[in-house]
């Protein structure tokens, strides 16, 4: 496969977005969401880390088998995170 | 209970019989009728079936499910102990087992039971986790440090049977164990008699209410800085911030030996941390004396406070 | 077989089928770093659902504005990669060199602000041990949280510490004109090892910084 | 461990791995895969005594229900290191490891590993993490159960719990990188025609297994060494005096354990396709099915971890999702049994050695598998949890199971790695030794489990006497099953037949160059043409002359 080039403007571009999604997010953790604050905060992070693999890292140009192997690494981390997570919030006791 | 695992298990193990050997069976059948007759024979272009292996995921897939509803509903009702169960109390150390019961007897590696009770025990570690074990009874818990866990059961038959600690713990964690004496009930009434006791297990709970002088701060009347504890057990508390928690054994634990995880709504972090101060028996007196400041008539169906209120000294008391 | 190129390794066929071989190597270790850090965010989501008020309480002890600039610095790190990726790329040997320089003083940037953090977290005996000392209702989850952000800093830095090395080499070796339009391979999966740092990062800022700031 | 050739046997002519340069260093330096891939054999050998001498030892001290041999501590210290030299040290790295390390380039047609030198450091971590371990058992060793469960492991225990759990981490990234290094090489590296589907089932279970490695032991590693740390410093993550959770660690172990149990036994199943297809000459039943089937096991495995904490304290909701998923782990692992058994309908089914293991295999493997259905099932899991019951589930997996597959792997492929045969018949009596006493230690187990004998347990009631003295009387006959081979294997390196490049006649493209293979596995790259397991449009492989009694133990023309 071709190696895809990226031109150096995309990048200062995403640069761009990153350090305002930084300062985004921090303005957002001042106001008070309750539950929300944490959900947004990393929606936020989900979303910048999107972008540094995307562009940053070419994701976005790269064969099917590369993405497969980000998604899959996703995937089982959040197969981990879920799946204990399952057992603690219906445990009565953390139920609140 | 017993019996009911048992027959789960003949189902699994018939289950297991018939497929291992039909198995075995046609293994050796091939292995006989095709034996190679000639070096250089050569087996028959069969490359799959469709169909033949639908079958062979779907009949195992159909099978253990009724394994897992099997299972699992018994589990779901191991989990659940009914409401009239009479409470023993268990703490396990490295190495050996504490048991109170309600009427104040303290039992070591020993536990006496009437036949055709149920029978509830509430467990908790004072350092690593064990585990109960009662082979006869078919039940076993891990016993962990910091938590209370629950199993229950219904001796059906007179004797001695096994205990075992079975959730490794150190070096003697082998001899961890003991005898569970079940006996007629009358017999075990004379047995509850005979023990040198002083008081009840919530009575117990009741001296050191006074002791550690709780009842300053936590009157039955609610005016004190403290809220009132009668009824509290079973009861929804709503806390600081709008959540709100079951006031269980482990919200109880919690509240006594670190306050300031939940702070009941109205009232100020003000309750001193009593961790260190208390052990993990006293703890369980303490409890077993709140749970019986149980409000005039019990709300039906908490499971605790009825079997409480039968007994001669957990009679609904009023706070001094 | 053609001219074989001088990195190409005997077991490969040419040096598109090594190029492929590392990228998905590297990918594939990357996954496993995933799962590594996988650990500790999960112990951190279970602690931290058991102890929301001590960990909020415990997160305000740590500076944001530390925090923020460092975040700035690694995603500046990140572009300052990208760009040196783009320069192997087109073959441009200074611009290449330059921007892997940059990359480095960056990530020395965002170590050393994170070795001040840890003197000043140390200073006010913040960190977990013997010497810990926090107001008391919080102090048992407050010293939960810190081990858990020096365990989880500590393993980022100690990546950090590893980039910034495998940058310095690549950065001599760039210098001496190894990389080619043909060849800069090590570039570009090194890069993807900075960013996935970077992005731990990305995670662990409003994870252990920002929870505590609403009032 | 350089192989001479004498001068009163035949030798093997032509310049292969094995004599292409002489000398200690030209070992402990190589990057050949098949070097590599015999120095871990000597390393994991070493390993598999020692945990045997462990295993002895536990039987032998259980023979009396007081436990008089050794005292409580040493007993605890002896099971532990029996687990952990066996599960880590030995059947994780056994079949992927040395048959896999072997035989994966040899399979696709590739020159070797795409990291050759990953490789061989992998090896030299093994080791490393190794010494560790080995470390700790001479200071003393540990007494934490192979499991390491806190607070115990973190706080109480006062043995090398550290040293262990480093060796355990530092051995982790040998079994990473080796997980790392075959994923990459059969994406990357395949010969021209060798299709994805034209792969063996070797090799597609060793891409299942590499995707276990890869994403189960780092969290692993980082939950030993949050335990190290815990330990040496005090702190609280696991420990619910200082607000942690106990019940955290189980799961981040289990995440990485219960997987880790299938990384043992999915490249035995690779190995028992093979087997089963070569000795039956018999095109493999539902190839692509068998194949997903493995995919199937590696994903799902990782779904049913906490089905080791059912009476842990989890919450009874989340038991429920993980006993149901577990039972569907075992679907798969159904096909592959029931495609195996059709396979061996109308094939040509010889009983040569590793025929035997193969079918041993499938027999043992059934057994365990279904007993872990029984430990599946909630309320029946109760009352069996850490009892015998479980200890014989395990065991007839992994020794019944996987071990027999590693046996029948190393004698099947024997001939192409030393060149030479090994002798039949006394191979074929000590399989059947092995099988005799494996299910003498480890059946009555069942029953002990079932009565109530809860493991890890040096003193037991005496009822239950006479089935600990039966599996102890067994696990002696299935000492000597093991002493057997090493034996005449090592023999045969020297004495044994020289085998030729295709001894079985199989199809796999590792008996197309000579045997044992040259430095670059195939003289000219391979060209791949043929389907798998084809062996009615095979009419290359026929056995050389039409033999006298099984006919194919004779060697083939030496090419
Ligand atoms: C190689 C190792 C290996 C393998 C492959 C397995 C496979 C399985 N294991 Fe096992 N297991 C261990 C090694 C292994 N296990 C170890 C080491 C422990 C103890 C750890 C410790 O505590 O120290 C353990 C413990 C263990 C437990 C916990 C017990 C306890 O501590 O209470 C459970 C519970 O569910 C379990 C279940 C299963 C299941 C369902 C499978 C399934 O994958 C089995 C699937 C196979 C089959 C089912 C057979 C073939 C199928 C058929 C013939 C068709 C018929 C099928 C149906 C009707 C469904 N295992
Ligand atoms: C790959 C894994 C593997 C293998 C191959 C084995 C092999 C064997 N195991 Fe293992 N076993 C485990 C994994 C394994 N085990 C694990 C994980 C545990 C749980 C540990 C824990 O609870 O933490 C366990 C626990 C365990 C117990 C339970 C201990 C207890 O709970 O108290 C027992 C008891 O019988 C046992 C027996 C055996 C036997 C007889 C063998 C036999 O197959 C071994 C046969 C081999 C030999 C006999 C070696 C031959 C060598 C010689 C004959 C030389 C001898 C030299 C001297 C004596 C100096 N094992
Ligand atoms: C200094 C006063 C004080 C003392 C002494 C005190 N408490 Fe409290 N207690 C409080 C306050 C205030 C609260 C409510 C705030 C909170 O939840 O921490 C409370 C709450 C509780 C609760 C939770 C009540 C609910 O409604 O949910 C329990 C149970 C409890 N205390 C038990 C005890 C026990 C047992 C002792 C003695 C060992 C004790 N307390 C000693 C002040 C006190
Ligand atoms: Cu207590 Cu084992
Ligand atoms: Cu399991």
């Amino acid at each position: 496969m071709p190696e895809h080039i990226v031109p150096p403007k995309i990048y200062l571009v995403i640069c761009g977005i990153l350090l305002v999604l930084t300062f985004v997010t921090w303005g957002v953790a001042l106001i008070d969401l309750g539950p929300w604050n944490i959900v947004v905060a990393l929606s936020i992070a989900f979303c910048k880390a999107t972008l540094v693999a995307l562009f940053f890292m070419h994701v976005r140009y790269s064969p099917r088998r590369t993405q497969l192997v980000v998604v899959a690494g996703i995937f089982w981390l959040g197969i981990m995170i879920l799946l204990t997570m399952s057992d603690y919030l219906t445990r009565p006791w953390l139920t609140s | 209970m017993a019996d009911r695992v048992d027959a789960l298990f003949f189902f699994l193990l018939g289950v297991s019989l018939f497929i291992s050997l039909l198995i075995l069976v046609l293994i050796i059948a091939f292995c006989i009728k095709y034996r190679r007759r000639a070096p250089n024979e050569i087996g028959a272009p069969i490359g799959g079936s469709i169909k033949l292996e639908t079958f062979w995921m779907v009949v195992p897939l159909l099978l253990s499910m009724v394994m897992f509803g099997w299972g699992a509903s018994l589990y779901m009702s191991m989990q659940h102990p009914p409401p009239q169960a009479m409470e023993i109390y268990v703490v396990g150390k490295q190495w050996m087992w504490k048991l109170q019961h309600p009427e104040g007897q303290m039992e070591i590696n020993e536990l006496h039971v009437p036949v055709g009770r149920d029978v509830k025990l509430t467990m908790t570690s004072e350092d690593v986790i064990h585990d109960f074990f009662v082979p006869a009874f078919r039940i076993k818990a891990d016993v962990l440090p910091a938590r209370y866990t629950t199993i229950w059961f219904r001796p059906t038959k007179a004797g001695r049977y096994h205990l075992f600690c079975s959730q490794y713990c150190g070096t003697n964690h082998a001899v961890m164990g003991g005898w569970v004496t079940v006996m007629e009930p009358a017999e075990f009434e004379a047995w509850l008699a005979g023990g040198p006791v002083e008081g009840s297990l919530a009575e117990a709970g009741e001296r050191l209410f006074q002791q550690l002088a709780c009842n300053n701060c936590h009157a039955s009347s609610g005016k004190g800085r403290g809220p009132s504890l009668v009824g509290l057990h079973g009861s929804t508390v709503r806390l600081q911030g709008g959540q709100t928690v079951i006031a269980d054994d482990d919200y109880l634990r919690e509240s006594i030996l670190n306050p300031r995880a939940k702070i009941v709504a109205g009232y100020g972090p003000d309750m001193p941390v009593f961790q260190g101060l208390v052990s993990e028996e006293q703890v369980l007196q303490l409890i077993a004396y709140i749970k019986s400041l149980a409000p005039p008539q019990a709300a039906p169906g908490q499971p605790g406070t009825a079997a409480e209120s039968k007994r001669p000294a957990g009679e609904a008391k009023k706070l001094p | 077989m053609s001219q074989a190129h001088s990195a190409l390794a005997e077991q490969f066929r040419d040096l598109e089928q090594q190029r492929e071989a590392s990228s998905l190597g590297m990918w594939v270790f990357l996954v496993t770093e995933i799962m590594f850090f996988g650990g500790l965010f999960m112990v951190y989501t279970v602690a931290r659902a058991m102890h929301p008020a001590g960990f909020a309480q415990a997160s305000r002890h740590l500076d944001v504005t530390l925090g923020g600039t460092n975040t700035a610095v690694l995603i500046c790190s990140s572009l300052t990669m990208a760009l040196a990726v783009y320069a192997s790329q087109v073959g441009r040997r200074r611009m290449l060199a330059g921007f892997l320089a940059l990359t480095i003083a960056l990530g020395c940037v965002f170590l050393v602000i994170k070795a001040i953090e840890y003197a000043d977290k140390f200073h006010h005996h913040l960190v977990p041990g013997s010497a810990f000392s926090f107001a008391a209702p919080e102090a048992r989850p407050a010293e939960l949280f810190f081990s858990l952000y020096f365990a989880m800093t500590g393993l980022h830095a100690l990546h950090m510490i590893i980039g910034v090395g495998v940058v310095a080499v690549l950065l001599v070796k760039a210098w001496r004109g190894r990389y080619t339009i043909e060849y800069h391979t090590p570039v570009e999966i090194s890069g993807l090892y900075w960013h996935f740092v970077d992005i731990i990062w990305i995670f662990l800022f409003p994870l252990l910084y920002l929870i505590g700031l609403k009032r | 461990m350089s192989t001479g050739t004498g001068a009163s046997v035949p030798t093997l002519g032509h310049e292969n791995y094995l004599n292409v340069s002489y000398g200690v260093k030209s070992w402990l330096l190589t990057t050949d895969h098949k070097r590599i891939a015999l120095l871990y054999l000597v390393s994991i050998t070493l390993f598999f005594f020692l945990g045997g001498a462990f295993a002895v030892l536990i039987r032998l001290n259980l023979l009396t229900p007081q436990g008089d041999l050794v005292s409580a501590e040493t007993y605890n210290k002896f099971f532990t290191m029996h687990g952990v030299v066996m599960i880590f040290f030995f059947l994780i790295p056994s079949i992927p490891a040395v048959l896999g390390n072997f035989l994966i380039p040899l399979m696709i047609g590739a020159k070797d590993l795409a990291f050759p030198r990953l490789n061989l450091s992998s090896w030299y971590i093994f080791n490393l993490g190794g010494l560790f371990t080995l470390y700790s058992i001479i200071r003393g060793g540990v007494d934490t159960g192979w499991t390491f469960y806190t607070p115990y492991s973190s706080l109480y225990s006062n043995t090398h719990v550290v040293a262990t759990v480093v060796g355990i981490f530092i051995t982790g990234f040998s079994t990473i990188l080796t997980g790392l290094n075959f994923i990459v090489t059969i994406h990357t590296m395949r010969a021209p025609g060798m299709t994805w589907f034209r792969l063996p089932l070797f090799v597609w279970t060793h891409y299942a297994t590499s995707l276990i490695m890869i994403l189960g032991t780092p969290v692993v590693a980082i939950t030993l060494a949050l335990v190290a740390v815990e330990r040496v410093f005090h702190l609280g993550i696991f420990n619910p005096a200082l607000g942690g959770d106990p019940v955290l660690f189980q799961h981040l172990f289990w995440f990485y354990s219960h997987p880790a149990v299938y990384i043992m036994v999915l490249p035995a199943m690779g190995v028992t396709t093979e087997l089963i297809t070569t000795f039956a000459r018999k095109k493999l039943f539902g190839y692509h099915l068998v194949a997903a089937a493995s995919f199937g096991i590696a994903v799902i495995g990782f779904f049913v971890w906490a089905h080791h904490m059912f009476v842990a304290g989890v919450s009874p909701y989340a038991a429920m999702i993980f006993s149901i998923l577990s039972y569907l782990v075992a679907i798969p692992s159904a096909v592959k049994v029931f495609n195996w058994m059709a396979t061996l309908y109308k094939g040509s089914v010889s009983w040569a050695t590793p025929m035997l293991y193969g079918l041993g295999f499938i027999g043992l493997f059934v057994m365990g598998g279904l007993t872990g259905l029984f430990l599946a099932a909630l309320g029946l899991d109760v009352h069996v949890h850490d009892t015998y019951f479980v200890v014989a589930h395990f065991h007839y997996i992994m020794v019944g199971g996987a071990v027999m597959g590693y046996l029948g792997g190393l004698h099947y492929w024997w001939p192409k790695i030393s060149g030479r045969l090994y002798p039949e018949a006394l191979a074929r009596f000590s399989a059947i030794v092995l099988f005799v006493g494996f299910n003498l230690t480890f059946f009555p187990q069942f029953i002990l489990g079932y009565l109530g004998m809860p493991r890890r347990y040096h003193a037991y009631p005496p009822e239950f006497q006479v089935l600990n003295v039966l599996s102890t009387a067994g696990a002696s006959i299935l000492g000597i099953g093991y002493l057997l081979p090493m034996f005449y294997l090592i023999w045969s390196m020297r004495y044994g037949p020289v085998a030729g490049p295709n001894p079985w006649p199989a199809t796999g493209l590792e008996w197309q160059t000579p045997s044992p293979p040259p430095p670059h596995n195939f003289d000219v790259t391979p060209v791949v043409s043929w389907e798998p397991y084809d062996f009615a449009n095979r009419p290359d492989l026929k056995y050389p002359a039409p033999a006298p009694e099984l006919g194919h133990f004779q060697p083939a023309a030496q090419d």
